[in-house]
C-alpha cells in the first residue's frame, strides 16, 4: 500500500507543533477522542497552547489532562459543565476561557477553512457573547459579525482513512472534526482503520484528503462513555 | 415521575406533529421522547449529529461513539441520518429544526429566555442553547413554573443571562399552558385542578385569559 | 413503505409554485436535471420566475425551454456559455441576468439554508462583481459583502430518497442541490429510486430529510450528454 | 498539437507536486492531465465537485452524472472523492487547492489575471474563474503569449475586465516561464530557441533577467 501521507508515530504526526500553537480537537466531551494525539501532545513538550474544543475534556480525562499539565494558555469552548479542571482553570483564572454558542463555534472554523473570513448570525444577539461585536440589522434581523477560527493544527479521530487522507466517521464520530480539519493548517486524522487508494467509494468519503495532511493508525481506544444509560433487556 | 411532570410530558408530547424534526434539550425535555410510540414518524435531532435519535440502547449494545448532546449513549431509528456539527448547525439555526423543547431558569413574557447561566453560579456553558433558541421554526419551553428558590420562572423580564431573545412561542409548566405574548403570556390552557388565580399568584407578569 | 413525504405526480409536487417566485434548480448544465420537474414547472402556469441555476439550460433543453416559454423574468446564475437561450434573452433584455462568482452563488445558497443572512469572501474584489457591494478588508484581506440567497422552491435530482427525504446523489449528481434544498422553503427531491426507511444507513445519508419537503419519484431520465469524450476500446 | 504546446503542457506538467490538490482550466490547462501517468499520486479537483479524476472513460462506459467543470464525460481514479458544490467552492476558496492551472487572456505584471471576458464580446459567464484565481494556494498561467489578433497577453496591467487582483504566480507561454514580480516580470526560463530580446519585444511589460 502506497505510504503516502501516512506518519508511523505520534511524534511525526505532532511535528512542527510548537509553543503558543492554536489546537483544534475534535470530539464531544470523551466521545470519538483522537486519543493518542491527545496523550503525545503532552510529550510533544509545547506549552501555552490556545486549545479549541467543545469540551475541553472531561472527568479528569483527555483534554482536561492538558490543563493538568498547564499547557494550555487560552480555551476556545462552548460548553464547562463538570469538567472540574476547566473549572477551576476558571476560577483561578489559570486560563483564560472564551465561552462560544456551539453553532457559531463550528460555523466560525468551517468559516476558516472555507475561505470565508467573517460572516453575520442571529445567534447570540442581546446576550453576553455579544459583548464588543459589530451589531447590524441584515434583512430586518439583529445579527452578531463573527470571525473566522483559523487553527495551526487540528486533531481529529476518524473511524476509516486511505492515504490520502480521505476519510470517513462512524455515527456522531464527525461531530467538529471535518470543521476542525479545513481550518487547520495542518490536520491529523487519527485513524481506527487503514483502508488503500480505493477502498472507500468516491460517494462515501465524509472528508475529502484535500482537508488532511497526516494519517496516523490507532486501532484501538480507550473510549470512556460518560453516561452509560441502557435498557434492560 | 410525579404525577404533574408526567402530565407536563404528555402535554408537551402533543405539541409535535407527525413527520417533523424536533430538538428535546436537556433533563426534562429529554424525556418527552420516551413517550413517543417506537413507530412514530418524528425525528429527534441531537445538536451533535443526528436526526432520528431512537431509544436507548439495550444493555450491552451501547456505542461509545453514538451519543446524543447529553452525551448519552442512544440508538438510531429507522430513516436516522448522522452528520457533522456544521451541518447540525446549519439545520438549527436555518428553521429546518420544526420544534425545539427546552428547559428554562425564565423565561419572559416579550418571549425573552434564560436558560444557561444563574449570576453568581458555576459557569456551565452555553453549548447549543442560544442556536437552539434562535433558530428553531418553532420554541416550547418546558418547565417547572417555580424555581426551587420559590420564585416565579414565568417574568415580566429575565433577569438571568439572556439565552435569545424573543425567542419563546409557549411555555408549558406544572400550572398550564402559556403564551408569551408582549406585556403579558396568554393562558391557553390550565392544568388540572389550577386556578387561573393560583397561576397568577405564581406568575411575576401578568396572564391574559 | 410509508408514504411520508412522498407525491403522486409533478403537480402535487409543485403545488404553491406561484407567479414571482424564486426558484432553485440543481443541475450541471443539462447534468443531474431535474427533467419531470423542470417539464412540470412549465405546465404548472406559474410566470415571471426568478430562476436560479449555474446554467439555465444547454442546448435548447432543460431550463431554456423556460426561457423559450417566456415564463422568467430574472436569472441568477455563474455561467452562459454556449445556452443560446440565454444569450439571446441577455442580448435582448427580455430577462435580467445577475451573473455571481460560482463559489459565492453556492455559498450565498448555503449560507440561505444555515441562518447567515451574510458573509464576507475575497472573491470578486476589484471586479465587476464588487460592484455597489460593501468592500472590507478582514484578516489582512479585502472581502465583499455577499448576502444569503433563499428559495421559495428548490427542485433538485436525486439518485435515492427514502419516505422522510433522506437523499444519497450519485458521483457528480450533487452539485447545487444540498444547498438548494437548504436554501428552500420547499425543495422538492425528484428521485431516481425510492427506498424505505432505514434503505439508507444513517452514515450514508448525503442530505437529511430536514431539507427536503416533497419526494417525486422519477425513476428514468433522458440524461442529456454535452460533451461525450470517450477513449476508443 | 504543434511543438510549442507539447512543450508548454510538458513545462506545466512540471509544477506539480506529487500528493497535491490540482485544479485545471478549461481549455489547455485541461490537456495537462492528459499527460499525468494513471498511478501518479495527483488529485486532480473539478469544481463541480470530484477530487481525483481520471482519464476519459471508455467508449461505452460514459456516465451522464459523472461530468468535470467543462461538461465532459470523465472518470474517478482510485481514492477519489465527490462532493457537493458548497464543499467545492469551500475547498477551492479556503486554500486547499495546492495548485490552479489556468488560461488567460491577459496577466499583468503585478499578478492581475483577465480571463473570463471580453469586452464587448459574447458574455460568456464567470464560473468558477473568479474563486479559483483567488482562492488556490498558487496559480499558474497556461497561455499563449501573444492573443490571435497579435496583441500580448502579458501586460503592464489588464485592460478586460478583472478576474482577480494579484493572484498569478507563474505564467507559463510558448516563449517561456515568467513570474509577475510588480512592474516588471521575472524570467525564469525561455523556451527552446527563444531569446530575452524577443521575448520582450512580444511582451507588454518590462522583463526581469
Amino acid at each position: 500500500m502506497s505510504r503516502g501521507k501516512r506518519v508511523d508515530d505520534v511524534a511525526s504526526a505532532l511535528e512542527g507543533l510548537e509553543d503558543g500553537a492554536v489546537v483544534g480537537v475534535s470530539g464531544f466531551g470523551l466521545s470519538s477522542n483522537p486519543e493518542a494525539l491527545i496523550a503525545g501532545v503532552l510529550d510533544a513538550g509545547a506549552r501555552d497552547l490556545t486549545l479549541v474544543s467543545n469540551n475541553a475534556g472531561a472527568m479528569g480525562l483527555g483534554l482536561a489532562t492538558w490543563l493538568q499539565a498547564g499547557i494550555v494558555a487560552r480555551v476556545i469552548c462552548t460548553y464547562v459543565g463538570s469538567n472540574h479542571d476547566l473549572q477551576r482553570a476558571l476560577s483561578t483564572g489559570s486560563v483564560s476561557v472564551e465561552l462560544v454558542p456551539q453553532g457559531t463555534f463550528v460555523e466560525r472554523l468551517r468559516a476558516a477553512g472555507a475561505g470565508i473570513p467573517a460572516f453575520y448570525t442571529p445567534t447570540g444577539v442581546g446576550t453576553v457573547v455579544a459583548e464588543g461585536k459589530e451589531v447590524r440589522t441584515i434583512a430586518g434581523r439583529a445579527c452578531l459579525l463573527e470571525h473566522a477560527l483559523p487553527l495551526d493544527f487540528a486533531l481529529v479521530r476518524v473511524h476509516r482513512a486511505d492515504p490520502f487522507g480521505n476519510v470517513r466517521f462512524w455515527r456522531t464520530q464527525a461531530n467538529f472534526a471535518p470543521a476542525m480539519a479545513m481550518a487547520a493548517r495542518v490536520a491529523v486524522a487519527e485513524a481506527e482503520q487503514i483502508v488503500p487508494l480505493g477502498g472507500i467509494d468516491a460517494d462515501d468519503v465524509h472528508l475529502p484528503g484535500a482537508f488532511v495532511q497526516r494519517v496516523l493508525h490507532v486501532p484501538t481506544h480507550a473510549d470512556v462513555i460518560e453516561h452509560r444509560i441502557v435498557r434492560p433487556r | 415521575m410525579s404525577g404533574s411532570e408526567d402530565a407536563m410530558l404528555r402535554r408537551a408530547l402533543a405539541e409535535i406533529r407527525p413527520w417533523t424534526v424536533v430538538n428535546l434539550g436537556i433533563g426534562l425535555p429529554t424525556r418527552v421522547g420516551d413517550l413517543l410510540p417506537a413507530d412514530a414518524p418524528v425525528w429527534l435531532q441531537s445538536e451533535n449529529g443526528i436526526l432520528g435519535m431512537g431509544p436507548f440502547p439495550l444493555d450491552g449494545e451501547e456505542d461509545a461513539q453514538l451519543i446524543n448532546a447529553g452525551k448519552q449513549t442512544v440508538t438510531l431509528r429507522e430513516g436516522a441520518s448522522t452528520f457533522d456539527s456544521a451541518l447540525s448547525f446549519a439545520m438549527i439555526r436555518g428553521g429546518h429544526v420544526d420544534l425545539a423543547i427546552l428547559g428554562a431558569l425564565q423565561v419572559a413574557s416579550n418571549g425573552d429566555l434564560a436558560n444557561w447561566s444563574v449570576p453568581g453560579g458555576r459557569v456551565m456553558g452555553i453549548g447549543g442553547a442560544m442556536d437552539l433558541a434562535a433558530g428553531a421554526k418553532r420554541v416550547v419551553v418546558l418547565t417547572r413554573h417555580v424555581a426551587k428558590d420559590g420564585s416565579s420562572k414565568l417574568l415580566g423580564g429575565v433577569t438571568y443571562p439572556l439565552t435569545a431573545a424573543g425567542a419563546v412561542h409557549r411555555v408549558i409548566t406544572d400550572l398550564g399552558v402559556f403564551d408569551p405574548i408582549g406585556a403579558a403570556f396568554r393562558c391557553v390552557e390550565l392544568a388540572s385542578g389550577v386556578t387561573l388565580d393560583a397561576a397568577r399568584e405564581q406568575t411575576g407578569a401578568p396572564i391574559h385569559p
